[in-house]
């Protein structure tokens, strides 16, 4: 299995995240992060959702978080799966699964791996509400997020 | 020298297309920025598309760039609002 | 559903998160920690495991912590399902799973429940090797972890 | 006063049963700490058990408690190894 995966079709998080520990039975922690589309945004009902990529980069942007974190952290596997194209609420649009022996490493790097992709990886959503389509605006909050990575970053370099 | 260009998401819709080449003086390396400014002096939706306020990422042959990275012949530069997947 | 299952069965953590999601589409973000049944532990391949408990003061102990989770974060759910009895390895033995409209309070709250489980339910592991029956040993890090959130709760205060 | 007794895991094991009632003299109100110290002293596997290098952790009615903490008629006092869930 491939750790990456972006596709049009829906897909079963759950069945994913299984799929990361059943192969290895030295596994003792998952964490895993779904991000589901909500039938809610900015105080307006969102009925529909697009997501638009930049085919090539997106994989290349992912792996590259991937193998960051695969670095920073011990860990047995990582599944990402990032949904592309038309969605409805309530279907899920990623998931990030990390698998370690322990959990404080698998804790980090799940939510290393989704502040990065939120702020590093080309996708860009459109929600569709009453009043017709608009995209949704990058928030302040995950750029802060992922600042707090670069912090610790130079951290654990400074303590090196 | 040839500069292949991208747009995507409400950047693509501002200016009303997904791609094209752009030819840039030859033996120059223009940054970026350089190409951004050049759009931005097109007028009109791409005046408005590239105005100063409108926070934009721009990526090189595929990779996250700074405004100052230069180009070379055949490079795509791709330009893109900030992204929001995830 | 109630927020907290003890249960000899076995059980399906990934429904239990699907379902944690299913009854309110408001949910944008769901964290799930699962702790799975490692075939090696301390060095030695382990056969099987018995988890003891308390019954009574197990509930109490989880529904204290479910309680202090929820005075702490903006949770939408929270699901802690937890194995007792006789376990075979890759089996699972607690999910903790945390829904929220954003992603931040699902992964603190998260790893807050797990923490605290680990060092405040009254759970025991016995493992089996080939050399017989031994009760697992508590980790200083549990007590790390668990030690971290206080200073995070005082340091939550003094900011008043 | 009666004090009802629990013990889990291997500590239930090395004193060989899972519950008792302790009597203790009436109208005083013991500390967990003097409990264990009463049961230390019976001396053999008791000793052993409730050595003082042993982690132990205890609660009463079912709450975690400190060693310090007084009891009632009636309470119940369990008595195990630091927990190992999760």
């Amino acid at each position: 299995m491939e750790s990456i995966l972006v596709t049009t079709e829906p897909f079963d998080p759950h069945a994913e995240s299984a799929a990361l520990h059943a192969r290895n039975p030295a596994v003792g922690a998952v964490v895993d992060f779904i991000g589901w589309m909500r039938d809610f945004n900015e105080g307006d009902p969102v009925t529909a959702m697009t997501l638009e990529h930049y085919p090539g980069m997106t994989e290349k942007a992912l792996q590259r978080i991937v193998a960051e974190a695969e670095s920073r952290w011990d860990l047995l596997g990582v599944r990402i799966v990032h949904r592309v194209g038309e969605l409805k609420p309530s279907e899920p649009i990623v998931l990030v699964a990390v698998a370690s022996a322990h959990r404080g490493d698998a804790f980090r790097a799940c939510e290393f791996l989704i502040d990065y992709l939120k702020t590093r990886a080309p996708f860009w959503k459109k929600e569709t509400t009453r009043d017709g389509e608009r995209w949704v605006q990058a928030r302040h909050s995950d750029r802060a997020a992922e600042a707090r990575w670069k912090e610790e970053i130079s951290k654990d370099t400074s303590q090196d | 020298m040839n500069i292949q260009l991208r747009y995507f998401a409400s950047l693509r819709e501002a200016v009303g297309r997904d791609s094209e080449t752009l030819e840039w003086e030859p033996d120059a390396s223009p940054s970026a920025a350089d190409v951004i400014e050049r759009l931005r002096a097109r007028g009109g939706r791409w005046a408005e598309a590239f105005a100063a306020d409108n926070p934009l990422m721009c990526a090189i042959n595929q990779e996250m760039c700074d405004p100052g990275q230069r180009l070379k012949e055949g490079d795509e530069l791709a330009l893109f609002p900030p992204v929001t997947g995830g």
